[in-house]
């Protein structure tokens, strides 16, 4: 049986997004930038586009602006945001400790030009904390940069109240909704949001394509020039079909929504259910905020990797924050963020479930998780120790 | 382009002398839990000192598993000496390669052959220059592997 | 009857390209960075676009770095050679008057952060001199940046020969060779190219991918910071699908060359022929160095949006340098840097074909293309007064 | 959402108006062909100053053929009072539109009618306030519509 079960990491792409893409990849070839009626067309597939996506989102369409992905999203709005507040000598960045590699790898990159970056705690529960956010807010605070959902313990923040924070103290707000579009509810407007980043595979649209969403009167900064496209905003022939898929995905994700939670919930309940049985298991992040699909936990005295290995040999796909799967030495930083142990962190799994998941699939899960994890802590040292009291059990 | 090679997947999936051995005669631990690898190693020797049974337990990723694996397969039957001179390279070679950020997983599997063959000796009282052992220090293991 | 006659702005998506892009737009979705067997194969397909690639342009898998199209690889380009030079106190840097866009804006960007940028002159044939290159170069230049063929007029390069003299005088060398991928031969190691930019929809791949080379040595800035992918350059999960189609079309292509260039240069040769018999006209760029396919003519007292317009009526896809296509008040930088004036310029045509079109298209090309001249010439006052002696023919 | 809408592609595809009139009683041409535009009208004026014929020469894109033909039609059997009173946004209005940076075409078009009816003032000897026609001057024009 095979049984996807990592779709925080991608997901397949749907019928919808590759209907949409095909006339695109086809017939309709046409260069949006082209004066005559067949490159015109293409210039209006990328205008309904936009207005599908805005229409997601509650924005105004000219404010979406097509990129490559989250990352350059991502990327394009931090950087934006502190071109602008060094303008006004204002060089202070506000984010998290378990940001995407897109947010803190390019906050790292302007700590090294000048900027100074505060990364709020995300504390035990993975959610941060609005007074602290407060607290942190200078007079020279030029970003304030908070995810909508982790990637990987699913933790939603408070992205409604950070909002209106920041609107109150007039700090441009950079959303990363990557996890969460197309499966929670976004209103940049009633969540006064500035800027947002978003990514068409994870959501079922293919993988290269993505928007940002920013605000009339904020003045992106081109990472990329060249032709007048997006406005001027983003250089570069346009990934028409690319777009037209995530648009059509978006939509229905965003028509669907309700739906393919209420398909996901009991899924992802039983997940939890039976694999918090497995002794010295701990589920990590609060489970009150939290997007629907995702399930993350570890396993004392295994390390993730060997179990994905296994897994996969079960036709099982899942991920994990283990340090091997990276290859780097330290375990995921979002684990340790949440204060979890290095010896633990190393052991755990993600399942992130869609809503093209089954209740079948789930039981195989269910029975095969706890199988392996059984055979590796046999053939495990530090299980062996554990079990024979000379290490202390730290969950 | 998998990952890992056919062989490294199976001594994964199928690793060979995993277990413990209860009256080992050397046992060598090497590794630790916080950098997300343990193993351990134990050595049964006989009076011509061969090494007539091995036994491995490890914590760690797939190539933990199969390096030590390995390591135990290419010991089993030879002399504690020609087990000291077993190197990570001749456990990669055997797997037929690992990933360039593997590579320090056979550099623990040679590891603790050398640390269960040090407790050996030591039990036994054998004589050897400490500093044939002298690059076992955790934390110089992992700066050699170029972490 | 259709006719696409601008290949230069974009192609068609070649069976070929759909057929390699197709499996992972349906059932192999894996993310390339996830450890099971499934996501690996998404990585192994990167790998083998990878080393198609590589051997299109006779370069190292290693060497070649998946972009979202030209424009980013050019920008990359461009940073890196520029921040690599800095480092060691160079800040010149050396291209020519008619790079595109995606050039020429971020030497201007360079240019406002302190670097000096020298344009080489393209003479009336637009073609660069090496001896004029060879006196622009100085201690301190940190970048040649020529591109293969032009995208207007199609005039190709000396590059071997730049590359030999920049790899003489260690600086490095970008090309853009977006209009020449899959066109002309292009050998990175015998025309000692540094740095090479390729765009997949200029030859049959969709839009929205692209490749860098980055010869070993050249060390890359990020201009996407996140993940690990690309060797850690580029960041974002990569468009497997659009790479796969990059590699197969460009494959494809190559293979074909030799082919295609022999079914479209008869082509070509008539739509000059036949156009050049339209009095007052002008062929724009030398036509002894050139990419097959392109056409780029003025024809006197007339406007070449309007003549779009009319083309597209009859079925004709075609472009023009004309400063209304374009939004702005100049026409194309690209003609103007041949010395042609203005007025000229404004009445400019590209045809740009491809081994896709047909004789029997260019029959009715070259029957509809002066039929179109001669009726806005009946109205345009320019033709008037050039016809009356007003005005003094400048072709 | 077309470039251009369905109004400006018949009034390009199908000019009213185009040609010259050998006896005009004004002729105006305004923008100029560095630029990419240059619009000449001719008027034909009766003794009551009503426009009996119209017709246009231009040298520019799709939206400066369409809007001097719009313009043209807005004028004919108009007075040439009433002709200076045309704005550029009645021709865009006519036209349903024009995308914004084509804007500058339809103050081309009232331009032109203004400067054959100048030209024709002029011929005719009849008074006007030069303020009236102040703001013809090119190099204003085009700074005018924020090129
Ligand atoms: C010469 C040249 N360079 C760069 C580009 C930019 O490529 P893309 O639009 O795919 O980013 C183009 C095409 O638009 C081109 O013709
Ligand atoms: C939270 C978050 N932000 C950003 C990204 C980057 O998106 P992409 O890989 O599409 O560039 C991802 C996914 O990889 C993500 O999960």
């Amino acid at each position: 049986m095979f049984v996807y079960a990592d779709n925080a990491a991608t997901t397949c792409v749907s019928k919808t997004a590759l209907d949409a893409m095909l006339p695109f990849l086809t017939t309709g070839y046409g260069n949006p930038s082209s004066l005559y009626s067949f490159g015109q067309k293409a210039q209006e597939a990328l205008q309904e586009a936009r207005v599908t996506i805005a229409r997601c989102l509650n924005a105004e369409p000219r404010d979406i602006y097509f990129t490559s992905g989250g990352s350059e999203a991502d990327n394009q709005a931090i950087v934006s945001a502190a071109r602008l507040g060094a303008r006004k000598g204002k060089k202070h960045l506000i984010s998290t400790k378990f940001e995407h590699h897109a947010v803190l790898h390019t906050l790292s990159r302007l700590e090294k030009e000048g900027f100074e970056v505060t990364l709020l705690d995300v504390h035990e529960d993975g959610v941060v904390r609005l007074e602290e956010l407060e607290a942190a807010i200078r007079e020279d605070t030029a970003l304030v940069s908070v995810m909508f959902a982790n990637n990987e313990i699913g933790t939603v923040q408070p992205i409604a109240e950070i909002g209106a924070l920041c609107r109150e103290k007039k700090i441009p707000f950079h959303c990363d909704a990557v996890q969460a579009a197309g499966h929670m509810p976004i209103d940049v407007k009633a969540m006064n949001i500035d800027l947002l980043a978003i990514s068409g595979h994870k959501f079922h649209a293919p993988k290269g394509v993505g928007a940002l969403y920013a605000r009339k009167g904020i003045v992106l900064t081109n990472l990329i020039e060249g032709g007048a496209q997006e406005r001027g905003k983003r250089a570069g022939t346009e990934n028409v079909a690319g777009i037209a898929a995530m648009a059509a995905a978006l939509q229905e994700s965003c028509e669907h929504m309700e739906e393919n939670t209420a398909k996901i919930l009991p899924m992802r309940d039983r997940l939890f259910e039976e694999l918090s049985k497995i002794p010295h298991s701990k589920i990590n992040g609060s489970l009150e905020h939290h997007v629907p699909g995702t399930v993350n936990m570890c396993f004392e005295g295994i390390e993730g990797e060997s179990m994905l290995l296994l897994l996969d040999d079960a036709g099982i796909c899942a991920s994990s924050g283990s340090a091997c799967t990276s290859g780097s030495l330290d375990p995921s930083h979002v684990l340790l963020s949440l204060g979890i142990p290095h010896e633990v962190a190393h052991g755990s799994l993600r399942l992130s479930i869609g809503e093209y998941n089954t209740m079948e699939e789930i039981e195989h899960i269910v029975k095969t998780v706890p199988a392996v994890v059984n055979y590796l802590r046999g053939m495990s040292p530090v299980w062996d120790e554990l079990e024979k009291g000379q290490r202390k059990h730290l969950i | 382009m998998a990952l890992y090679s056919d062989k490294v997947m199976d001594h994964f999936r199928n690793p060979r002398n995993v277990g413990q051995i209860e009256d080992a005669d050397g046992v060598g631990e090497v590794g630790n839990a916080k950098c997300g690898d343990i193993m351990r190693m134990y050595l049964k020797v006989d009076e011509n000192q061969v090494i007539t049974d091995v036994k491995f337990n490890t914590f760690g990723c797939g190539s933990a598993i199969a390096t030590s694996s390995m390591a135990t397969e290419l010991i089993k039957g030879k002399t504690v000496q020609e087990a000291l001179e077993l190197s990570n390279k001749a456990v990669v070679e055997a797997l037929d390669g690992l990933p360039a950020h593997k590579l320090h997983c056979s550099v623990l599997a040679e590891q603790a052959v050398r640390a269960a063959v040090k407790d050996y000796y030591d039990r036994n009282g054998i004589a050897y220059d400490p500093e044939d052992f002298k690059d076992m220090d955790e934390d110089e293991l992992h700066e050699h592997v170029g972490h």
